[in-house]
């Protein structure tokens, strides 16, 4: 292998003063190849992202790079002047982000977008440079590029938007692509296809890529060579295959085992008479006011389940597939519009608030956004306390039982006193279960509990969560969108689409062989699957 | 809440507006005690220049002393501005609350009446609802909440509406509390500071508005406020600049220090608006 | 305290002044034959009958004329009218008309316009001359240009009764038969007088031009007037310093300021410009209530104000202290029949001591309202504060209560108040001006301007009958110097001071203010320099 | 939903605004105390009951109050606002004198607003936590901490009296009859003033939602995609940041449009401006109902309209805003 493409020496970026730490890239050296894709991996935090944005001179405000180099082309872009650095920018490397609808500018049409690129750095028209676009977009896989041209970010879909988004970043043919998470914000069938076309392109333009992740799944599809990244320094980097299959640092080791594989090891409970059965439910939202005409929206359609103590029952989806409605409404957090919910033989789908009131403590829920399913103004304490004082229990007794659920939920109990911005995301997913927990539930509804959280956290949640369910011998229904989570921790799988059930049954039989070409599709998206090791 | 205090105090901006408050409350506060006879009290000849013998700042067109009446003025001022806005803060959060927390028709009928505020001229209905209640104290505090409550109410019903989709509220429903207790312990406390923001600069508003009144004649004439004092002396603005500089500078810095105040509160209170 | 003029110019000197470039009047040779005038505000229209303000008498008074001009002694002089008689017992006038006279659209004016304004149009909308013209039975043309008024009974104001400002002759044939309050000449008056009416842009100005076929000869000396709206009081004054505006009206230019018009040089200032409305500002009390239908009370209300320093302070010198019901300047003022009540608050606290009323707590003895006119912060208002005040050190706590217009005609129309402030207008003669606030007989709940005191006394009511029908210039004169001895004596109403509202002018006007009637009479002699 | 259907549905909400605030009016002008017979009465020094009685006959006073009310909302039906009790002429008429100059007056400060305020927020945001910030900051509050009167009479005392550069009042010189181009230019010099003041309050609004929404753009994914694009500063900050940033202005311009409209009571009062501002006091303090019922009614609709053109004037600036969601 000849010259680097890109040569990171001791790179360090220093955080404003008053942050957490002083350094947030603390000494990184990377190279990049021609013609390679090298994937960056690491936790929230790691530095992954910072390194990027200090190659294309795009650190936020405040974040400086004091020290190190990056050489490209013989010149230390941390060196160029601001207009220098601008010229090599979308010319000789672009980049691709995370949200491709944040990325966009929502005011200005997609055409204009490309052709501002491709203007920037050469002296066309913009009917030329439109045409040149709309090539582009066309070659991304999209249809109708003329259209498109002329549509305003907000009319596509999230696939779309992130095409492009690559287009725009091709549209010069850069000598490096920088993508940061690009398919972190993408359903899984959609981030397949996104991932599919970052690779195509790759190898048809013979560009380097420096592809940054969280996610070994990913990096198992992907990567030429990885480096993994931890509280801002490389702690391994090496070709893929290397440290996929013989990670030589232990933190490699524990990230890679905490990738759930999509492989399911539980066994179906014991059918006896269910604790929940859900007949016909559905759904409907009607959308808009008075003048504006009313299209209503069935958000679930006749779904049917049934739900018995000690198992877990998953219900997997894509976004938009009705899975949290269902979940919201067993919970009479919305009114369903038709079917019937029976909880331990009485119909709670049409309960009164009054009737209902006895019930609801007997099903419980964890929420999926930890920073805003805790009540920022009240202590831990009085978070966990809050049910069974609304029941009426004494203060005391509430206090004492909640420091054992906190010990528990693997939280030391002189937590109570504080609040909860004073947690780690997986500390305060452990707060929301104890709040449940609180209860002595019957039911635990968990609605992505772990899908904000780090894989190695996620891991130890959705661990806990298991050991609970066992303890307390819970019925558990498990909203998810990751066919590998539910494999890990659901004994029954059911998955949905558009608001139905496509279908469902023993974790174990959906996944070996499921009968549907939808489910087919979720489990081929997966990503890394089969490339990583068995744990 | 040391969290709060560091932050608003960590900029002169509010420093400087809290030094201020501080200067005028305690000059309302000390008014009858530094100036026992009281600011109808005519102590010599009309439009005497300041730095006549006895005037730091001259006197009125009634020969009344100005320091006096400066004085008296921030009584007024402060007690309008802090009993209107209590009146239309509290009319402002409950309706908001409701409607915001609830939807549905109450929702409907608070935005009808909203809109019914934005599109009538707000000062003219004020004219008219104190003329119907002759012009008073309490009609001057009664009239200006009854203008300004839909603006706390719209900024409640939409702090309401994004709260009430918020997990942590929907965690408190599923762990069976009841509304009432869901709106005051879990909704209302997250929905003060855009609520406090609002308070403190209407209560900065609302020392315009009473002013504004006064001084088209239509304030309490029992009571010199600053407004007052600017219209009474209107007609001798031309030959003695001090009668209508003085008061509308008092009414200025004392806004003023109100809207430095409520920058603050909102940085400190309001982490996504920080710069 | 001390007061002098002098003093009070050193005061007004110390706001910097200096007449900018802006204000410099356009100086074109039209602008140089017109005049401008200020309107404080605009009015509803211009049909001077149906509503007889004072802005519509400084408007139309050029437009429409009366039949005789009053001079400073209130003695008649011909006008529209070239001659007049009276019989010896007073019961009947007659008019000859100068023959010589047209409409501004050309129809003679005749007998015939005489007798539809003095006998069914004025009688109709003005309530003034409603009262005036009550006394008559008939009115009878003999001529074309002769006509004679018989009357009920004799009715010694008659005559004044047809001053400008209260009599106007209107065209019969633009009124006659009509409806007069939707008339479209409202809006465009036709009348005899030096000026016609040309233009009115609402908001704006009301333009007047030359008559040129005028029936007296050589006026009008101008071409045309220009009435401006200007409602701010800081506005009229700087209109009126840099010469933009030539005229500066009663109320137009506040109180405060007057020592300093008074101290330009360009202007020309008179105080006696509306000596014919003769107004006086009262308070009025409320004396179905007690303790206002104590005399004793009423007394001490008066001893406690230094009506002096009210003068010379509060209305900066202008005016004097009232002390009799009728002006000091106008005919059958007595003052040595009325009863005095100096300042002296010693003596106002041993009366209300006298009545029982004694101090409080907080040494206050009495609480009541006092309902302010609505004059936008100006004399009137200062006035009340002061009167606040000075009430306040005999122990009386007065609530000042503001209004606005609707809600004063109200409130003392309905007798809804314990004490307000007010003003009021003699126009020539007692009878006319005076009467009505003291009559029992005009006591009418639910109209303002009237006897809304509630003051009944049955003598003075007698002693009104007789004086207004008296023939005798000396029976009158004794009748009213009784009344003026009783309703004194009574405290029948709290006579603060006679207003002098001053009449400012550029001096580049000559002849500006000929009689007592003021702007009324017209500007038809005014030339310019 | 299409826009011109949305233009339908919201006039005819318009409509139905519009005979609410009838309605609330009638009856809350009824409320205040005494009637323009009274008004007439007071001020014409001389009164009596045959004077009230006709008055009160003449304006339909006498009768029941929902025979009024119904009276009054059939002729509003057919267009006809009625008659001013103290001028004496249409409703109409009265208001259509005035409503130019109001605009006029308004429009311009509008423009002076939002010129001034967004080049102080682009000012300020361009580093915030500088001392420019700092000094737009105190600047643009303590625009907003005077009395718009109390501002009006300083600069009055300022610049025409102490420093002769402005006339200080009106709408023309008086009594200088220009006319053509001449009569614009004076026009235009006597609201200066005016307009300032008008405009002063308003654009520390605007400078402050400028570098608020400048700010908080700036922080946005798009900005550094526009930059990783390699156009210039000047580019990102025009194309993309300001662009973006003035689209909720445009919904604070439509407010503010609303409150100008009958807002401008106390300026157009001070400044002497002959427009519906100082008609609405004269409206009031006379009890001409017929007058300000008007007035309410014109405002009513013309703020309805406004808010209209600024939602299709959203509409087009953002093209995720649909109308009538």
């Amino acid at each position: 292998m000849g010259e680097p493409l890109i040569d990171i020496r001791d790179l360090i970026v220093a955080l404003p003063p008053g942050a957490d730490r002083a350094h947030a890239v603390d000494g990184v050296s990377l190279t990049i190849n021609p013609n390679e894709i090298l994937c960056i991996v690491g936790e929230s935090g790691s530095g992954k992202s910072l390194t990027a944005h200090a190659v294309m001179g795009l650190l936020p405000r405040g974040v400086t790079a004091s020290g190190g180099q990056i050489l490209f082309g013989g010149a230390d872009l941390l060196r160029l002047p601001p207009s220098g650095i601008r010229k090599l920018r979308g010319r000789d490397i672009a980049m691709i982000f995370q949200d491709p609808m944040a990325a966009l500018n929502p005011v200005v049409t997609i055409g204009r977008q490309i052709t501002e690129q491709i203007r920037a750095h050469r002296a066309i028209p913009e009917k030329e440079a439109l045409e040149l676009a709309g090539g582009l977009l066309a070659e991304m896989g999209l249809a109708d590029p003329k259209a498109l041209l002329k549509s305003f970010p907000h009319q596509l879909s999230g696939g779309q938007r992130q095409r492009v988004m690559i287009a725009m970043a091709l549209s010069l043919s850069p000598k490096l692509l920088i993508a940061d998470e690009p398919t972190t914000a993408l359903d899984v069938t959609t981030q397949a296809q996104i991932l599919k076309l970052i690779k195509r392109i790759q190898t048809e333009r013979a560009m380097s890529v420096l592809f940054i992740t969280h996610d070994f799944g990913v990096v198992a599809d992907m990567a030429d060579r990885v480096a993994v990244m931890r509280h801002g320094r490389v702690v391994e980097e090496g070709a893929a295959a290397e440290v996929l299959g013989n990670p030589k640092h232990s933190y490699t080791r524990a990230l890679i085992a905490a990738v759930p594989r999509g492989e399911s090891a539980l066994q179906p409970v014991a059918q006896d008479k269910p604790l929940l059965t859900v007949t016909e439910l559905s759904k409907h939202f009607r959308r808009g006011g008075f003048f504006s005409g009313s299209a209503a929206v069935t958000a679930v359609d006749r779904v049917s389940l049934t739900l018995s103590r000690g198992e877990t029952l998953g219900i997997v989806g894509e976004s938009g597939s009705g899975k949290s409605t269902l979940a919201r409404c067993v919970i009479r957090l919305l009114d369903p519009d038709a079917g019937e919910i029976l909880f331990d033989g009485a119909d709670i789908a049409r309960m009164t608030p009054g009737a209902l009131r006895p019930l609801r403590r007997r099903i419980q829920m964890v929420f999926q956004d930890p920073f805003s399913s805790l009540n920022p103004r009240q202590t831990v304490g009085e978070i966990v306390i809050a049910g069974p004082r609304a029941y009426g229990e004494d203060m005391k007794e509430a206090r004492e039982r909640a420091a054992d659920i906190l010990r528990l939920v693997g939280l030391n109990p002189e937590t109570m006193n504080r609040f909860p911005h004073e947690f780690s995301g997986g500390q305060r997913q452990r707060i929301g279960l104890a709040r449940a927990l609180m209860l002595k539930p019957d039911i635990l509804i968990a609605d992505e509990p772990v899908s904000a959280l780090d894989v190695t956290v996620q891991a130890q949640v959705l661990k806990l969560l298991d050991d609970v369910r066992q303890q307390m011998n819970l019925a558990m229904l498990f909203i998810t969108h990751d066919m590998r989570v539910a494999a890990q921790v659901c004994h029954r799988v059911m998955v949905m689409r558009h608001g139905q059930v496509v279908e469902s049954g023993p974790t174990g039989t959906v996944f070996a062989a499921p009968s549907s070409d939808y489910t087919r599709a979720l489990l081929a998206a997966i990503p890394g699957r089969g490339k990583l090791a068995p744990v | 809440m040391r969290n709060f205090l560091r932050v608003f105090l960590s900029r002169p901006i509010p420093l400087v507006g809290l030094v201020i408050f501080a200067v005028v409350v305690a000059l309302a506060l000390l008014a009858p005690l530094l100036f026992a006879r009281g600011p109808f009290t005519i102590v010599g000849m009309p439009l005497l220049p300041p730095g006549a013998p006895g005037l730091l700042v001259g006197s009125d067109v009634l020969g009344r002393d100005m320091a006096v009446g400066l004085a008296y003025g921030a009584r007024i001022s402060l007690l309008v501005g802090i009993t209107s806005t209590l009146g239309a803060v509290g009319i402002g959060v409950l309706l908001g609350a409701v409607a915001g927390y609830y939807g549905g028709w109450l929702d409907d009928l608070l935005m009808r009446v909203t809109e019914f505020f934005q599109i009538i001229p707000s000062f003219v209905l004020l004219m008219v609802l104190v003329a119907f209640m002759q012009p008073s104290l309490s009609s001057t505090v009664i009239g200006i909440a009854l203008i300004t409550w839909p603006q706390v109410a719209r900024v409640v019903r939409g702090e309401f509406l994004s709260l009430r989709g918020r997990e942590f509220v929907q965690a408190a429903r599923t762990l069976g509390m009841g509304d009432a207790r869901i709106i005051f312990t879990q909704v209302l406390p997250n929905a003060l500071p855009p609520i406090i923001v609002v308070g403190s600069m209407m209560v900065g508003s609302a020392i315009l508005t009473e002013s504004a009144l006064s001084f088209l004649g239509l304030g309490d004439p029992n009571l010199l406020s600053w407004g007052s004092m600017i219209g009474g002396s209107r007609s001798a603005m031309w030959v003695a600049w001090w009668t209508t500089v003085l008061p509308g500078l008092a009414i200025m810095i004392t806004v003023l220090a109100l809207n430095f105040i409520g920058d603050g509160l909102n940085d400190a209170l309001n982490p996504r608006r920080r710069r | 305290m001390g007061w002098d003029r002098r003093a009070m110019l050193g005061a007004a000197a110390a706001g910097v002044f200096a007449v900018p470039s802006w204000a410099q009047a356009p100086g074109t040779t039209a602008r140089q034959r017109t005049i401008n005038a200020m309107m404080t505000d605009e009015p509803a229209h211009l049909n001077y009958p149906l509503f007889n303000t004072r802005i519509m008498q400084e408007i139309c008074g050029n437009i429409n004329e009366s039949l005789l001009l009053f001079d400073w002694q209130f003695r008649p002089h011909p006008n529209l009218a070239r001659a007049f008689e009276m019989s010896p017992d007073g019961m009947t006038y007659t008019f000859y008309l100068r023959p010589d006279v047209r409409w501004h659209d050309g129809v003679p004016f005749t007998a015939r316009d005489v007798a539809f304004s003095c006998g069914v149009m004025l009688p109709q909308l003005n309530p003034r001359s409603r009262n005036a013209f009550s006394h008559v039975r008939a009115i009878k043309v003999i001529d074309r240009y002769t006509l004679r008024f018989e009357m009920k009974q004799p009715f010694n104001a008659f005559l004044l009764s047809l001053m400008a400002s209260s009599a106007p002759m209107m065209p019969a044939h633009i009124f006659e038969g009509t409806n007069f309050r939707t008339n479209p000449y409202n809006f465009k008056p036709v009348g005899t007088g030096p000026f016609k009416f040309n233009r009115w842009v609402r908001g704006q100005f009301i333009h007047l031009t030359r008559n040129d076929h005028y029936w007296r000869p050589g006026q009008p000396g101008m071409d045309g007037i220009y009435y401006r709206v200007c409602p701010t009081p800081e506005q009229r004054l700087v209109a009126m310093e840099s010469g933009a505006v030539d005229l500066a009206m009663a109320d137009d230019i506040d109180t405060v300021v007057n020592s300093r018009m008074m101290a330009n040089p360009n202007v020309v200032a008179r105080d006696d410009a509306f000596n014919g409305t003769g107004e006086i500002t009262v308070m009025e009390m409320n004396q179905r209530r007690w303790p206002f239908s104590d005399r004793r009370f009423r007394a001490a209300f008066v001893h406690a104000i230094d009506r002096d320093f009210l003068v010379k302070a509060i209305n900066f010198g202008l005016g004097k202290v009232a002390t009799s019901p009728i002006p000091s300047n106008l005919p059958y003022h007595d003052d040595k029949a009325v009863v005095k009540y100096p300042f002296d608050q010693a003596r106002a606290r041993a009366l209300l001591d006298e009545m029982g009323l004694k101090p409080g707590r907080g040494g206050v003895r009495h609480r009541f309202g006092l309902m302010m006119i609505p004059d936008g912060g100006g004399h009137w208002t200062r006035g009340c504060h002061y009167v606040k005040q000075a009430l306040s050190e005999v122990g009386l706590d007065v609530e000042l209560q503001s209004t606005d217009w609707p809600t004063f005609s109200r409130r003392s129309g309905n007798w809804d108040f314990d004490v307000d402030c007010n003003s009021y207008g003699q126009y020539g003669d007692p009878a006319i001006g005076t009467a009505r606030f003291f009559l029992s007989s005009n006591i009418r709940k639910g109209v303002p301007q009237t006897n809304i005191q509630g003051y009944s006394n049955p003598e003075v009511d007698a002693l009104f009958h007789k004086a207004a029908v008296a023939v005798d210039k000396a029976e009158a004169q004794h009748l009213y110097s009784r009344l003026q001895h009783v309703l004194t004596r009574d405290v029948a109403m709290v006579w603060l001071f006679e207003r002098q509202p001053m009449f400012f002018y550029n001096k580049r006007l000559k002849n500006v203010i000929t009689g007592p009637n003021g702007p009324a009479d017209g500007f038809g002699s005014v030339t310019l320099s | 939903m299409n826009r011109l259907t949305y233009i339908g549905a919201r006039l005819i909400k318009t409509v139905l605004i519009t005979i609410a605030v009838v309605l609330l009016s009638f009856f809350l002008v009824r409320l205040a105390p005494g009637d323009t017979a009274t008004v007439m009465a007071g001020q014409a020094g001389f009164a009596d009951e045959a004077f009230m009685k006709s008055l009160r006959a003449e304006y339909g006073l006498d009768q029941p109050l929902p025979v009024q009310l119904w009276k009054y909302l059939s002729a509003v039906a057919q267009g006809d606002l009625g008659s001013s009790f103290v001028r004496r002429q249409p409703v109409v008429d009265v208001i259509l004198e005035r409503l130019p100059n109001t605009l006029l007056l308004n429009a311009f400060a509008l423009l002076v607003a939002i010129a001034g305020g967004v080049a102080m927020g682009m000012m300020a945001a361009r580093r915030p936590g500088s001392a420019t910030d700092a000094a737009m900051t105190v600047l643009s509050m303590l625009f907003y901490a005077m009395p718009q009167f109390w501002l009006g009479m300083m600069a009055m005392l300022v610049f025409s009296v102490w420093l002769g550069w402005l006339p200080p009042f009106g709408l023309e010189t008086m009594g200088a009859d220009y006319t053509g181009l001449t009569r614009i230019g004076d026009i235009a010099v006597h609201m200066i003033l005016p307009g300032v003041t008008l405009a002063l309050y308003f654009m520390a609004s605007y400078a402050r939602l400028t570098r608020t929404a400048m700010i908080e753009v700036a922080d946005q994914d798009f900005v550094k995609t526009a930059r990783a694009k390699g156009i210039s500063e000047g580019q990102v900050a025009r194309r993309h940041i300001l662009r973006n940033a003035l689209v909720p202005l445009i919904t604070f311009a439509g407010l503010q449009s609303a409150i100008l409209v009958g807002g401008s009571v106390l300026v157009e009062n001070v400044f002497s401006w002959p427009g519906v501002g100082t008609l609405a006091y004269e409206a009031v303090t006379t009890r001409d109902n017929p007058l300000l019922l008007g007035i309410f009614i014109v405002t009513a609709v013309l703020v309805s309209l406004f808010n209209l053109a600024t939602d299709i004037a959203y509409s087009i600036a953002d093209p995720r805003v649909e109308l009538g969601r």
